[in-house]
């Protein structure tokens, strides 16, 4: 194969004709500027690109992005991304969804569609409300969240989305931000990457609904210390000077948070994405605190496994390698096999 | 000893014996016989309730009835001639349904007190005169098994297991049927333990000689082939059928076909067929659940491939909501809904057709959609491409309405020319299509089709974005505007009404009928059997049949008003006489049974006959 | 400077502005003090589509109409009187629905070039004669305002919000409309600051004072109350008196409501509205989606709650299969639909009633359930009772199709008085009622309702199992038998159609009407007004409106077949005609739009006179 | 309260009139006979306890037990006793249902149920297969299955229903195997005694079209080796003499198995199914090798947080707890409250 041509693209030519409609101050424009800006990079022909969403804010993405895109239905998107991938392995397909879409209503498809290995980049929108709708608590809100329909507050523990995709056998894993411009695009450079169902986990403020849900992750005062920058291969510190670390305590299972100054340099982790154990990654995902305390971004988990769409389409060559005829004839012998009698 | 040999003209036989008992292979065959002699022939099994139930009980019972004829027939049977009793539970399964007189094989090894027992029988019926009045057989099938495979190096299981090969022997004998296709196929399927073969064969031919020796057994029988066109036939069910159908879809169109689907009975076998057919380059995938199926399947389509899902009613109800979306996309999509007993689970091995209504009106908002449905087994093949060709055509989903009588039923198929099958071939959108030479309007329809373009992704300077929103008018955009929303709808909906679909035609041979008989899907066989019943006897009926039942066909108005009463007999509570009723205003009378079986020819005779006595 | 007071006997206000400008809430307290008068009063808003579009542009707008009248009134008007335009967009957005001749207020401030040009304005309509043939004016709304709150302590941003209480002001002036109600609100919302009640007091009463004192508003208007039935009133949405009627049937039925529901436009007000009513023992569950909230409801009514679950159209859809399942279970369960322009995520803010089909025919196999549909805001709250009452008293689902014009639509609601309601307590079965005494037969039906005993788990003696399985009559057990299957669907459509229903009420004043005009839901008000209108002008037309869409009400076909013609309007493509020709083989003639827009009583109006011409 | 008293019910109690119609030798019979016969041990009196099931040969159950049951539809039977346990806390409710039925087409209804923590008991028989509609591959069926939907070999990873349940926040996650009544006993001891969701997955053998399955767990040759009994509290070894032992291994997160002969006794990982973090139970469930060997059977996690039933019980009780009126009178109040005028 040759080098591939550089198509020169830019962040323009992925700006559809499609005035956006979200908030004024929405995270989602963060984002939608960050994806743009980065998909140059990828030097793939627009139209080998599509973006499927389910409903809700963030799924109006697609209309915005100008390749192909279909804005389905609520929680369907890796169901209907899944039929496109798998039949044409030739595209990119991205999947935007937000943390009703994918984790309430879609749950059931984004988990298997995470074990099948489907090679989808998947972008959760997580701002932890329904936005769309307008205000109700969504399966990532905090315990005792009131919100329209909780006006008591949620009864409901909320689901961890990188556990729960870990838990599902998933292969990459990831975490970003919608005010890092800089570390989103590290990020989805890596999913890009992957081969297979790549999970990246954005928090993205929804500030109708949900204001300042992550603002101790991006304020001056709070986010140095708040936010673990995972970067493979280095030792996990933080804080404005690395004078926090992550340690495996021995005989624990979970991460835990030192200071760096009293912590042997040897007993900080080195951040490895590629453990082959899931149990590495879950473990950096139950780090945060509820205050947000000890958040990780970057790429959690990034572990190599035949892609379902890889799987099968060598099924379907293997099996088509064997015909000698054209479909025609091959339909013919189809139709007349097993027993058979003619009649003059 | 010499045996008489009786000329008859048809002959309906079944099968029955516990789950374990082999009754459908043993039936499978036997058809096989039959066609190869040349006679018509419909089958219909009839398996047990989804759970195999111990043995010898009644709910285990599985039975395979055949029914083959010197003419052309039109269902299994309404009544067994013989039955072929395995146990005391297919005996006191089965029995109802036998005329007096048929005879009765009775496998007498299995009359033991413990299995007459477990079905409910205090004493052995063989040994009372509870049995007077038919023809009943005798034969110590297991134990004269057993013997004539005492040489033979298999288990006593395995020798045991055998005794259908005996039965079949016995039968083949009876009725001369050629049996050298039964030997090939025990050859094949025992490949890979050659002592198998030679016990099965030593089974059968043991059977066959028992025959040919006992005096129970004066008669033998003959049924002469039947006149059929000439061609090359096989005997297919409607599953096949209609997964060759699909595949020759694919063949026809030139493109992928792509099956998203959810194991569900009785549809779970065009999976399993499609998923080896790879080489066809189907790719078949077993999904989470229905929604996730039809939803793949629709992503395929978008990009490209004939997309298609299979289920039974409950998956379509899941589907629904997918389905609108599809109607709102306007992409190929091929729905299969195999229909079974409802509501709910209902009676999953049973027939019905009551998901017409939903087929036709169960969707949120206006978001019609193509239904047809196939006449009999071998018509799923045709059908299937039908669907498909509305689908590819008109880029809209479609239902294909089959159901369990249908798809387990198999009857002799004329196998087609590959080459007259209907071309398929669809031209995807390559270049803009705008005004202007450079946009492209995703949703500027063909005026003859109303088809929007199809843009697969991959095409360059077409990228576009669809969605379920309402889109303006053209280019597709999302749009709130009051009148482009009524036009959407009104054009939907003229879509689906518009397509040409061939006018229904009527079977009157005496041309004087003034009660016209409509039917739908399976219900072909045994209302044109009943149709027959009453020409022989000198009355006059005419009878039409519907495939498409949305849109139906043009001259369907015309056709209803010749006739002074319309009867509609169906498998449900009368759906397609409501929608005959709201579209033409005819008085239409529907017949309805909702039993899980297929009507039989019998009752729609009397029933008929009724109406006929009173125009 | 005193005005001229002019005498109306009607007004239809609308105002108008961006998403931010808090027009729901300038009419909803308009509309209270209009209450508060005595006027009959009739409302609807208009919300932008689901996204916050940026402000000042056409997507952004926001509006809320308020019709108001010295007699009793139908509809929330078809034209305005007045505009309340409070930027370029919301003139632009609204000017097509103003007649001639109309009031238009605008806020000058927002008239600047970059708000022009953001809605395709190339100059200032108000410069031009564009206007010309309105009656124009122009108020410096905005700066205004924040001159009136130069000397209160609260931000600029602050001020400038309080813009909405000066239009407020100005136009309860105009209309002559008490004010007290207002202020208390707003000492009530702002409690927590008063600076900000203050400022708004501030800024309503500069309004008012405007209007006194400025020449362009020489005419100042009184609208007479109405003669309404003694009683206490309060102004209710649909939404909210459909939520207080569950409350109510919880309260009536002595059963704690159990609501499971996924949140969708236009529903899901219910789900917030009966969350705050735990104290009468409802418990609301936001499930994770569609499936599991009928499913939860379901699980409620199976241990006793009367289970609720409350969707739009595509929800309906998803929950298909468990109200199949419902239906098999014989349990009660209420479905509330608000219905939404569909097919698919079609135009969520819109209304539109074509899920009519979908909740008559919409699951697998002969599925049948109660259909009913309020006709007003108010209604909703009597309607909701009467869904529980069937579903209770029947254990049976039923689908209430409410729909997004009498959701957010409001109109005054006379307090019912709370002992005059329904009595809906249910018998819970507590003891065996097998011929034996010992035997539970969980499927024993009571004579008169076909209603099964509802036996709760916890009660001792009664332990049975139910299932989607077809189940044997009385026992419950699991059933193949076909003649049992054919006994069970007739028996569930049975209970249904034997449903006793109110008879339909004709009205036809003049009692020689030759065409009726039939109509179902929401759309009541545009027909009724549109009779009167008729009849007003001399024209005699009769008007039956459906409540009870399964079972129909017995009078019905003796009804239709009273008439020359019968003319159903209906906001979808015929889908209540279709039924009621296929059902009494009356020619009905569908009258359709499907705008997700209410019809509008003058169009009606000219409809119907083509029609009575034609008789 | 005073003391319960004792019923005295016998298995037989809990057997219903119905006819048992799994295959002979379906791993079904011993589950439930195990079930029947732990059910008198829990003092409850049949009446207050209910079977739901979804659709599936294991799903036929309720109708076995002599107890209130339902038999609901494909995958759902999660949701709609959730709707049951929420609205009626006095009852016990147990689900019954299948690795299809639970992972396949309930997978979303399962993951929402555990992180809410609704008080059901739910148990997944896991035979690795669609047993009633006979015979495809299942979301627990091994890479490469030859079934009849999948003739080549399934294309797809499997779920570990209990690293899904972990990654779904589960508080009681256990496993047992149908052919160990007394242990399966002992984990539905357990299980019924935690207050929440308690998921137990039992490797159930279907003869018909996946027989052997969890051979390797039974077959006396390999069981001892292969199976690792958890005990809480208990350092956790295994086989025939206790000679293989678990440690977790400095610097890692997952476990090993060692031989306990060459490994110092505090090396060997203690087991406690209480520890707050998941990951332990987590590592643990990732234990088992693709042959079955290293397979944990016991309770993985048991841990305390508040079920969503009594949250939801307890506003509903506070919201009553302030009402000093009859119903009707409440009910006159609320639909007269807001602006309402009077027309006399
Ligand atoms: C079947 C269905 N159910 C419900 C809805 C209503 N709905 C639309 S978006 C949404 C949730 C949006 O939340 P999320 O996925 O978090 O997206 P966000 O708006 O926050 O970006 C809901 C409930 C729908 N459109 N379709
Ligand atoms: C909506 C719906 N889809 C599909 C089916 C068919 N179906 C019944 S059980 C089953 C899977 C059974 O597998 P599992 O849950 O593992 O239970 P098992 O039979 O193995 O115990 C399927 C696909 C159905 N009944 N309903
Ligand atoms: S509601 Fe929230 S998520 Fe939606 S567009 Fe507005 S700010 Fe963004
Ligand atoms: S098919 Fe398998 S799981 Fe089902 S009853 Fe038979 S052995 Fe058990
Ligand atoms: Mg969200
Ligand atoms: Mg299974």
């Amino acid at each position: 194969m040759s080098e591939p041509v550089a198509l020169k693209l830019t962040a323009k030519d992925f700006k559809s004709d499609q005035e956006v409609r979200w908030c004024p101050g929405c995270g989602d424009y963060a984002i939608l500027a960050a994806v743009q800006g980065f998909m140059p990079e990828l030097n793939i022909p627009r139209e080998n690109i599509v973006f499927v969403s389910g409903i809700g804010c963030s799924s109006r993405f697609p209309y915005y992005m100008n390749t192909y895109g279909m804005h389905s239905i609520h929680g369907r998107a890796p169901a209907i991304a899944t039929g496109l991938s798998v039949s044409r392995p030739d595209l990119s397909v991205w999947v935007v969804t937000g943390d009703g879409d994918a984790l309430s209503i879609g749950g059931n498809h984004l988990i298997h569609a995470l074990r099948r290995n489907v090679n989808l980049k998947i972008l959760l929108f997580n701002n932890r409300i329904y936005g769309l709708t307008k205000g109700q608590y969504s399966p990532t809100s905090e315990v005792g969240k009131i919100t329209k329909s909780t006006p008591v507050g949620s009864a409901d523990a909320p689901f961890n989305p990188l556990s729960l995709a870990l838990g599902a056998e998933a292969t990459f894993v990831a975490r970003t931000i919608d005010s890092d411009r800089k570390h989103l695009q590290s990020v989805l450079r890596a999913a890009a990457q992957h081969e297979g169902s790549a999970f990246v986990e954005i928090y993205q403020n929804c500030n109708i609904f949900n204001d300042g849900a992550f603002d101790p992750l991006k304020e001056p005062a709070t986010r140095d210390d708040f936010l673990i920058r995972l970067e493979h291969g280095q030792p996990i510190t933080f804080g404005a000077g690395g004078q926090f670390c992550v340690v495996h305590p021995p005989g624990g299972f979970g991460l835990e948070v030192r200071e760096t100054a009293n912590t042997p340099v040897e007993e900080i982790v080195v951040h490895d994405a590629g453990v082959a154990d899931p149990a590495y990654a879950f473990a950096l995902s139950r780090l945060p605190g509820l205050d947000l305390s000890n958040t990780p971004i970057g790429v959690f988990r990034s572990v190599d496994r035949p892609s379902y769409d890889s799987v099968v389409q060598e099924q379907v060559a293997a099996a088509k390698a064997t015909v000698d005829r054209t479909p025609e004839q091959q339909l013919a012998a189809l139709l007349g096999s097993g027993d058979t009698w003619t009649i003059l | 000893m010499t045996k008489q040999i009786r000329q008859l003209d048809r002959v309906v036989i079944r099968f029955a014996g516990d789950s374990g008992d082999g009754m459908q292979l043993t039936g499978d065959r036997f058809t096989s016989e039959t066609a190869q002699l040349g006679n018509d022939i419909s089958t219909l099994p009839n398996f047990p309730a989804e759970i195999r139930a111990p043995a010898g009980t009644l709910p285990g019972v599985s039975s395979f009835q055949v029914h083959f004829a010197d003419y052309d027939i039109l269902t299994p049977g309404d009544a067994p001639n013989v039955l072929v009793a395995m146990n005391p539970a297919a005996l006191k399964a089965n029995l109802a349904d036998l005329p007096r007189g048929a005879d009765i094989i009775v496998n007498t090894d299995e009359f033991t007190r413990r299995n007459l027992a477990k079905v409910g029988y205090a004493a052995s019926p063989l040994d009372d005169d509870s049995l007077a009045g038919y023809a009943v057989h005798p034969v110590a099938l297991t134990s004269m098994t057993i013997g004539a495979l005492a040489e033979h190096d298999v288990s006593k299981k395995d020798a045991e297991r055998a005794k259908n090969m005996f039965a079949l022997g016995l039968l083949s004998w009876m009725y001369s049927r050629p049996y050298e296709s039964t030997l090939r196929f025990l050859e094949r399927k025992f490949a890979a333990r050659p002592e198998l073969v030679a016990a099965n064969v030593a089974a059968f031919r043991a059977g066959w000689n028992f025959g040919e020796t006992t005096e129970d057994f004066a008669v033998r029988y003959e049924v002469k082939p039947a006149k059929m066109l000439p061609g090359t036939y096989r005997n297919i069910t409607g599953n096949a059928a209609l997964s060759l159908g699909l595949v020759a879809a694919g063949v026809r169109s030139g493109l992928p076909v792509f099956l998203g689907a959810y194991p569900i009975t009785p549809a779970s076998d065009i999976l399993h067929e499609l998923s080896r057919h790879k080489k066809f380059g189907v790719v078949t995938m077993q999904a989470e659940d229905e929604i996730a199926a039809v939803g793949a399947a629709l992503g395929a389509s978008y990009g490209g491939s004939l997309g298609v899902t299979t289920t039974s009613g409950p998956g379509v109800a899941l589907k629904s909501e997918t389905i609108s979306l599809a109607v709102a996309l306007e992409l190929p999509l091929v729905i299969v809904d195999v229909q079974r007993a409802g509501p709910s689970t209902g009676m999953p091995t049973k027939t019905e057709q009551a998901d017409l209504n939903m087929a036709l009106y169960g969707r949120h908002g206006e978001a019609p959609v193509a239904v047809i449905a196939p006449k009999s087994p071998a018509d799923c093949f045709h059908a299937a491409l039908e669907a498909a060709r509305i689908a590819l055509t008109y880029r809209t989903p479609v239902i294909l309405l089959s159901d369990n009588y249908v798809a387990n039923g198999s009857e002799p198929w004329l196998l087609p020319d590959v080459e007259s099958l209907p071309d398929l071939r669809v031209e995807f959108a390559t270049k803009p299509n705008g005004e202007d030479g450079t946009t492209f309007l995703p949703y500027l329809r063909d005026p003859q089709t109303l088809a929007r373009p199809w843009a697969v992704p991959g095409t360059a300077g077409l990228e576009h974005r669809i969605g379920g929103l309402e889109k303006a008018d053209k280019t597709g955009d999302i749009s709130y505007d009051p009148a482009n929303h009524d036009f959407m709808v009104r054009t939907r909906a003229a879509r689906i009404e518009t397509i040409p679909v061939p006018d229904v035609e009527v079977e009157d041979p005496d041309g004087d009928a003034r009660v016209l008989v409509l039917g739908w899907g399976s219900t072909y066989g045994p209302i044109g059997a009943a149709c027959r019943g009453l020409r022989q006897r000198g009355l006059s009926v005419a009878q039409a049949h519907l495939r498409h039942l949305a849109p139906m066909p043009a001259n369907l108005g015309e056709v209803l008003g010749r006739y002074d009463k319309v009867v509609v007999p169906e498998m449900n509570l009368g759906q397609l006489a409501h929608v005959i009723r709201a579209k033409y205003l005819v008085d239409a009378i529907g017949y309805n049974q909702v039993r899980g079986l297929p009507f039989t020819a019998a009752e729609l005779e009397t029933m008929l006959e009724e109406v006929l006595k009173n125009v």
